[in-house]
């Protein structure tokens, strides 16, 4: 029993939990919550997060990180406005922007297995890189009006329904990356990867391919998102998503992703992406000011740590003190 | 079974240790190198850029990152981040401010901050060595808890200069000729620092538990209490540097800081300490946050137009950390051969002694 | 079984009734043991005995669940690593314990570096003294050279200077012979039995039972945690010792199969990487065991690993059943049949912090699927039959292998390798840390391999087991094949006299 | 149009339309009370907003109804104000008043308000014209950017090297005030000024010291410096008056009279304007209620009172609050915000 519970005080476990009870607690007494409107607005802002997490969860899983997201997001929704703006089809800019994306999460990936450099530092760099070059791409403009069905797509519901039109793929996207990463060899490799890179290598890994693959995606899925972000507030401006990395990176170790790699699952970086979108539109609805939502938004990651660390500390010394409190065996006799 | 092996030539050996010495003092060397091309170009470009004037505010410019990047790099080198001093920079500046509004003494006033810095920093040290948990998410978090408070605190208030006694705002920008007092300040205390951790026993251990943790256990070593003293000292660096902050710049609000966390974060990566704790020097630190913030006053100086300058930024950031990377592989690489060629019998022996006195 | 009182004066540190747990593992059970002065103790045991987690306790890392630690005979508990030190203890672990970002001086004298004024750290004294350490020890390290990427060989010379450094009344040693040769173990036992006739205590433990007999005047063997015997070592025969430890007489050490060597299987022609190796080229037949055999530093690992793909070679090729390999690419040799057993398990061999089961799965991550998906049952059927073959003592398989004694972990390293059906294997210092009923396993598992039509290719720092088990001993000075020696012409003395470069 | 059969800009103007307030005004319909209205600034805790809103509140309070205030803590969270405007929508407000972050980004959010009824009033930064019913506008950009440069060029003696210290690269109003600042600078009074460049400190205190240090460093004659925001024209001021050019490149632009009251007795700064925050809240207050009360619709050439003025409606439903005061050492210490 007590090995049970120690195994079922995980973090990913715990930040679902308190998902589940922030849905009930809302829905039964938050003004405004469970309507369908409401819950479209707060799933549609999810999503730009929800769409990084899933390629961030993998990196971090496999021990590196990519804080140029939000940039790469950025740039391709600048490519994409002026892009428009030179009266380019919607339907060639997009795989325009999302081969960029490629671009940029090659350049990091390249940095970072090629020459061997942390990953943290270069992609710090290219975050401001990426983001200066969109400001270069489009200076000063906001670029609006792009075709309805694309607008609609990105910031409507599916029918009256609580559900944007946008979350079916992104629910597709999402099960490719849980299979991915929890039931392919290439999923298992990452782990591996993460825990020791060194032990990966010794059984036979391509570490720097893999990796190599994973930025490429991340970048893919940024310019993604960053398509999305223009579509759905219907702008494209160099800085949009600005500051998208530290949301995405707060969700994902919510979610019980450990920052020494090899450890943790996409169900749980999900959780934790949804449990803050949702806490922060319950607490607007609960005139919570935006000062106290950042309190409550960083006590609640102090809490998501600490809280199973204790609850397990507790566990184990109940389960030493049992042990010890065993009858002893006898000792073996010795041989004659 | 008794044989004895025979002991390399200590001549050889000595020679891949200086090489092996350089390589570690190479890292450093390198930032300052780009440091100083830069420096050139820009003065090439811009007589006006090295005048009295130019230089203070290179210094000035540099030193609030200095001083938080050395708290920090202490904090890296036990293997663990402190996200927070962002926040923790904003909300002492402003406490420093608001006392020395109500007409009090500018030394109590940079006490304050700096108590106040010790007060966040231990309350960090304590999450992060009693609980055991992970540093970057327990730092985040009180990134956020802090920002919170102060913004809940200041309100939409401000501190400007104006309400700030004049020898203090005068302190913040004077010095002795092109030698601000702020940048004199940051020095002592990046000289103390290094000095610290060169020195003292507890300095080492602090490099030790970074290194190998579980060691570090077993070798006796306080972790918990080298853990927190390295997240206080952190946060009274940003303590002093948030009163350094309110005396250059005169004005402090509640966003003040906010973001301030990657910029340290890069400066200490760019000064070569590495994330994985045990490596790396607060000089390289220090060099590091110098070196980024004159990248910001180099580009108006060249007159490049602002669009360009977080691109260039970017990229030069980038490229520090490749040309260090590179430099160090190459002279590791060429190591790897030298010693080799120690390692040969007698003959290849006088080679290597030839080629070191070569290189002297 | 009482203690003969003629062994001198009283205790200087023993162990009562000590019992200690880790979840459901019962690691000690009422184990007792005395360190006399002037007296070197063996603890011997099985692996996963108990031996290091007795050692961890006396050394105040672990706190015990029951019994008593004694002092000078009075109890005393221990707060952690540094109070036993403060008492007199000197402990040198299993698996070193260094700061590869530190000097090896300063990871010698860590917590007691000499001072100058102001408490500031004497570094000039500090490198004095460690010269001097070396020199004692008889090794050649640069004391300022940080201790990353110090062979594992390298590694245990620092943790034993460190364990020297002070004059310990009590000198307690996990295993540090394991990943010597035997030249540095006969400098540790010089050193050794002059600590010892200084009249210090000594506690032992090595896997090698005639260093046991050689150095030691006492045993001390635990079984499953249960305390088994303290006796003297004086009329005791290896067999005896044996007994004790594996509660059954042992099959053969060395069970050699003689088989007929079929087509050439793994051949390496003049590879050369620059600095490391030069020039080394032979071939390793199917059927056949060769050994490889050389001083700490000869370059071996550094040969197997290129041979593996880990580091990238400057000229020459590899081989593998006629198939040209590609240089520096590790999943193109494991494809071709190829399987290397590192040297160093903790940091290539497993990834610690993953289960029993997903470490053996990780060399069949491209079999055991299907459609594209990890096939989860086949994955852990294959574990669980390898584990079992191997006698892995663990408690459940999904249990991370940090929990695992060194002995099993080894074993682990083993399973996943020989998982994959390999054709040709490479294994450096297999039974490094197994005891010796593992070991006769472990032979006997390479010696039906080689019977099976693998060609093995053994690198070791064990001459006996080199010579017990190779068809052919290849030797490695200075990073050149110096010599090739047929089984029937190999003895310790043209083996050594090849080694140290003495013959070539 | 397009060959390849995609959607192209050109096809969607031709297809777009704009949205026109329905209804029609009844200027003399009664004030309604107890509404509440939505107050949605650009950031929390600025210091300028504050001020604002305070006296919109004041003003909400006068005419019988509700206030809150909601908002994000930092002016480049966009996304953090459109799930504001849902909030609002949520609680169903009667009118939101709102600052935008950004002329699109809101619009899908602040449309969805209007169909649930909800009037919206932008203030301070607009939205385009059809996701609200009314913008009050601080001061018609024309009249600020023009009268920067008259102050400026009077401080200076018609004469020299000037530049721009803007916020940041996207802020529309900055950019709108900047093109008219170029404009008045054609007239060939100004012959002897040259504008040589224009920076941008993205309303950050360090970036914006750092780029008047560069301004100074690659311009060594410049003689004066226009920061049309209050934080650049603050750092501006900071670092000037610690340096050797104080007092000799003069600075002038948009600051707050609390801001700017030590630079302007010091000697750096010799005048600035800006208009009232104050009233800019007062009267978005007065016109959301307007709206909710019928009294307009927010089409062109509407009336309404509004406190003592009688305001009228401009093209796309502009109010304009009138023209900036000056501040100078006369006269700063009557202000106080
Ligand atoms: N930290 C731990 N957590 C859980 N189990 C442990 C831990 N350390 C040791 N054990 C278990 O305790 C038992 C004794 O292990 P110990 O390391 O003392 O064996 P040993 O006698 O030193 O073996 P070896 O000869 O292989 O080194 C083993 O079953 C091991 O799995
Ligand atoms: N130039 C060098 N300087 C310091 N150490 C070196 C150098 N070259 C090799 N070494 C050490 O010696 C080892 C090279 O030999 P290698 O480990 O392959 O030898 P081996 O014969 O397999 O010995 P071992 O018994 O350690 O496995 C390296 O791992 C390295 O740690
Ligand atoms: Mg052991
Ligand atoms: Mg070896």
């Amino acid at each position: 029993m007590p090995e049970s519970l120690t195994r079922a005080v995980r973090w990913d476990t715990v930040v679902g939990a308190l998902l589940i009870v922030l849905l009930l607690f809302s829905f039964s007494f938050v003004d405004g919550f469970g309507n369908a409107l409401n819950l479209s607005f707060l799933i549609g802002n999810t999503l730009p997060i929800a769409l990084i997490a899933l390629p961030m969860t993998m990196l971090v899983v496999s021990g590196e990180i990519d804080m140029s997201v939000a940039s790469t997001a950025g740039l391709s929704g600048a490519v994409m406005g002026a892009l428009w703006n030179q009266g380019m089809t919607i339907e060639a800019i997009i795989p325009i922007c999302l081969l960029l994306g490629v671009v940029c999460g090659l350049i990091n990936g390249l940095l970072v297995t090629r020459l061997g450099l942390p990953s943290l530092a270069v992609t710090i760099g290219t975050l401001a890189a990426y983001r200066g070059i969109a400001q270069i791409v489009l200076g000063s403009d906001a670029v609006t009006g792009f075709p309805e069905p694309y607008l609609d797509f990105s910031a409507g519901r599916i029918g009256d329904s609580f559900l944007p039109q946008a979350f079916l793929p992104f629910l597709v996207l999402l099960a490719i990356a849980v299979v991915a990463l929890h039931a392919t060899p290439f999923g298992r490799s990452l782990f591996a990867i993460g825990a020791s890179e060194e032990a990966a290598r010794f059984a036979g890994i391509r570490v720097k391919r893999q990796k190599l693959i994973l930025f490429t995606v991340t970048g893919l899925m940024a310019s993604l998102t960053g398509v999305f972000w223009a579509l759905h507030y219907s702008s494209a401006r160099y800085d949009n998503a600005t500051g998208l990395e530290l949301s995405v990176v707060a969700a994902v170790l919510l979610g019980g992703i450990d920052f020494d790699g090899g450890k943790g699952t996409l169900g749980g970086a999900i959780a934790g992406v949804f449990l803050l979108g949702a806490l922060q539109n319950v607490m607007s609805l609960l005139n919570v000011s935006a000062q106290s939502q950042i309190v409550v938004t960083g006590a609640l990651l102090v809490v998501s740590v600490l809280g199973p660390r204790v609850a397990r500390q507790i566990v184990v010394a109940r389960a030493g003190h049992r042990a010890a409190a065993a009858p002893q065996l006898p000792g073996v006799p010795p041989p004659a | 079974m008794t044989v004895t092996a025979p002991t390399p030539t200590p001549a050889a050996e000595e020679s891949g240790t200086r090489l092996m010495d350089r390589v570690f003092k190479m890292r450093e060397l390198a930032i300052l190198g780009v440091f100083l091309v830069m420096i050139a170009i820009t003065q090439a470009g811009n007589s006006e850029f090295l005048s009295e004037q130019g230089i203070k505010d290179l210094l000035l410019n540099a030193t609030i990152l200095v001083l938080v990047a050395t708290g920090q790099s202490l904090v890296v080198l036990t293997r663990n981040v402190d996200l927070s001093v962002g926040s923790t920079l904003g909300i002492t500046a402003f406490a420093a401010g608001i006392y020395l509004q109500d007409g009090g003494n500018p030394v109590v006033a940079i006490a304050l901050a700096v108590l106040l810095g010790i007060g966040f920093g231990l309350l960090n040290g304590l999450l992060v060595s009693l609980g055991q948990v992970p540093a970057l998410v327990v730092t985040l978090g009180t990134l956020y808890i802090i920002r919170g408070i102060d913004s809940i605190w200041v309100g939409s208030r401000q501190i400007t200069a104006a309400d700030l006694p004049g020898g203090f705002v005068d302190f913040g920008s004077g010095g002795v000729s092109a030698v601000p007092w702020l940048a004199l300040i940051a020095l002592a205390v990046v000289g103390a620092t290094a000095y610290y951790l060169k020195h003292f026993g507890s300095g080492r251990e602090i490099y030790a538990l970074g290194s190998n943790p579980e060691a570090a256990r077993l070798a006796g070593i306080p972790v918990r209490k080298r853990t927190l003293a390295a997240y206080t000292f952190c946060g009274a660096l940003t303590g002093l540097a948030g009163a350094m902050y309110l005396a250059r710049f005169g004005n402090v609000d509640s966003g003040t800081g906010s973001g301030y966390e990657l910029t340290v974060v890069s400066a200490v990566v760019v000064g070569g300490v590495v994330f994985t704790g045990g490596s790396g020097s607060v000089y390289g630190a220090a060099l590091g946050a110098l070196l980024l913030t004159s990248i910001n006053s180099v580009l108006p100086a060249l007159g490049v137009s602002s669009v360009w300058v977080l691109a260039i930024n970017g990229i030069l950031l980038v490229l520090a950390i490749s040309v260090d990377r590179i430099v160090a592989l190459r002279v590791a690489s060429a190591l790897k051969k030298k010693s080799a060629a120690a390692r040969q019998p007698a003959a290849a022996h006088t080679v290597s002694v030839k080629g070191d006195t070569g290189h002297a | 079984m009482t203690h003969p009182s003629d062994a001198g004066p009283a205790p200087v540190l023993a162990l009562k009734d000590v019992a200690k747990s880790f979840g459901a593992v019962r690691a000690l059970r009422g184990v007792s043991l005395e360190l006399f002065p002037g007296e070197v103790h063996a603890l011997a045991g099985e692996n996963g005995a108990g031996k290091s987690t007795l050692i961890k306790t006396l050394a105040g890392v672990h706190r015990p669940d029951a019994g008593q630690v004694l002092l000078d005979g009075e109890p005393v508990a221990f707060h952690g690593p540094a109070d036993a030190r403060d008492s007199g203890i000197a402990v040198i672990y299993q698996e070193p314990t260094l700061f590869p970002d530190l000097s090896i001086a300063e990871n010698i004298f860590m917590g007691r570096r000499p001072r100058r004024a102001l408490r500031r750290i004497d570094h000039k004294a500090t490198h004095a003294a460690t010269v001097a350490l070396m020199r004692r020890l008889g090794v050649d390290l640069d004391p300022d050279r940080p201790a990353r990427g110090l062979s594992i060989a390298d590694q245990q010379i620092v943790e034993i200077a460190k364990a020297l450094s002070f004059d310990a009344r009590v000198l307690i040693m996990d295993e540090p012979t394991a990943a010597l040769t035997g030249s540095e173990v006969a400098r540790l036992f010089g050193v050794v039995r002059t600590l010892r006739e200084q009249g210090a205590a000594v506690l032992f433990i090595s896997h090698r039972l005639e260093e046991i007999f050689e150095i030691c005047q006492r045993v001390t063997t635990l079984r499953d945690g249960a305390w088994i015997s303290s006796e003297l070592l004086d009329g005791m025969t290896e067999d005896d010792l044996v007994r004790r430890m594996v509660g059954r007489d042992l099959d053969e050490l060395y069970p050699k199969q003689d088989v007929k060597p079929g087509e050439v299987a793994l051949s390496v022609r003049r590879l050369t990487r620059e600095g490391v190796f030069t020039d080394v080229s032979f071939e390793v037949r199917r059927g056949e065991i060769v050994g490889l055999a050389g001083l700490v530093g000869a370059g071996r690992t550094e040969v197997a690993r290129a041979v593996f793909g880990i580091d990238r070679w400057d000229a020459g090729e590899v081989e593998i059943d006629g198939r040209a390999m590609t240089n520096g690419a590790p999943s193109t040799a494991m494809s071709a049949g190829l399987a290397l057993v590192p040297e160093d398990r903790r940091a290539q061999g497993l990834v610690m912090d993953m289960s029993i089961e997903r470490n053996i799965g990780l060399t069949g991550l491209r079999t055991t699927v299907r459609a594209g998906l990890m096939d989860r049952n086949a994955e852990r059927s294959r574990s669980l039959d390898w584990a079992v073959k191997l006698q892995v003592k663990y408690a459940r398989i999904a249990d991370t292998v940090n929990t695992l004694s060194g002995g099993n972990q080894q074993k682990v390293v083993l399973a996943k390798w020989l998982a994959t059906g390999p054709k040709v294997l490479i294994v450096d210092e297999p039974t490094r840390g197994i005891d010796v009923g593992t070991k006769a396993e472990v032979h006997r598992l390479l010696s039906e391999l080689a019977a099976g039509g693998v060609a093995v290719l053994m690198i070791s720092s064990d001459l006996p087991e080199i010579l017990g088990m190779a068809d052919r001993v290849l030797v490695m000075h200075e990073g050149r094949l110096t010599a090739e020696i047929l089984r029937s012409d190999a003895t310790e003395e043209s083996v050594m006299a090849a080694a140290t470069g003495r013959a070539a | 149009v397009t060959a390849c059969g995609g959607t192209s800009k050109e096809d969607v103007k031709s297809s777009g339309g704009s949205n026109v307030t329905a209804g029609k005004a009844d200027p003399n319909a009664a004030t309604k009370k107890g509404l509440t209205v939505g107050f949605l600034p650009k950031q929390v805790n600025n210091p300028y907003f504050t001020t604002a809103d305070k006296s919109g509140e004041a003003a909400v309070k006068e005419l019988g109804s509700t206030y809150k205030e909601v908002g994000p803590s930092s002016a480049t969270d966009t996304s953090g104000q459109v799930n504001y405007v849902n909030t609002l929508t949520q609680q169903q407000v009667d009118a939101i008043a709102v600052s935008a972050q950004d002329p699109g980004a809101l619009c899908p959010a602040l449309k969805q308000a209007m169909s649930n009824n909800i009037k919206i009033v932008t203030y301070d930064s607009d939205t385009n014209p059809e996701c609200r019913n009314a913008f009050i506008s601080q001061a018609s950009g024309e009249d600020l950017g023009r009268t920067e440069v008259q102050l400026l060029a009077e401080q200076i003696g018609y004469k020299g090297e000037i530049a721009i210290l803007s916020a940041a690269q996207t802020a529309t109003n900055q950019n709108a005030w900047i093109e008219f600042m170029k404009a008045e600078l054609k007239d060939p009074k100004y012959k002897d000024m040259k504008l040589v460049k224009v920076a941008y400190g993205n309303d950050d205190a360090q970036q914006s010291f750092q780029q008047t240090q560069g301004l100074l460093q690659e311009y060594p004659n410049l003689k004066g410096i226009i920061s049309p925001t209050t934080v650049g024209i603050k750092a501006a001021a900071q670092y000037l008056s610690g340096s050797k050019y104080k007092g000799k490149v003069k600075l002038t632009g948009l600051g707050t009279p609390n801001d700017m009251r030590k630079y302007v007795k010091n000697g750096t700064v010799d005048a600035f304007e800006l208009w009232d925050p104050a009233k800019l809240g007062d009267l978005a207050a007065r016109t959301a209620i307007a709206l909710v009360s019928g009294q307009i619709t927010g089409k062109e050439g509407e009336t309404f009172k509004a406190g003592d003025t009688t305001y009228t409606i401009g093209k796309d439903g502009v109010i304009s609050l009138g023209k900036p005061t000056v501040f100078d050492a006369k006269n700063i210490d009557q202000f106080n915000f």
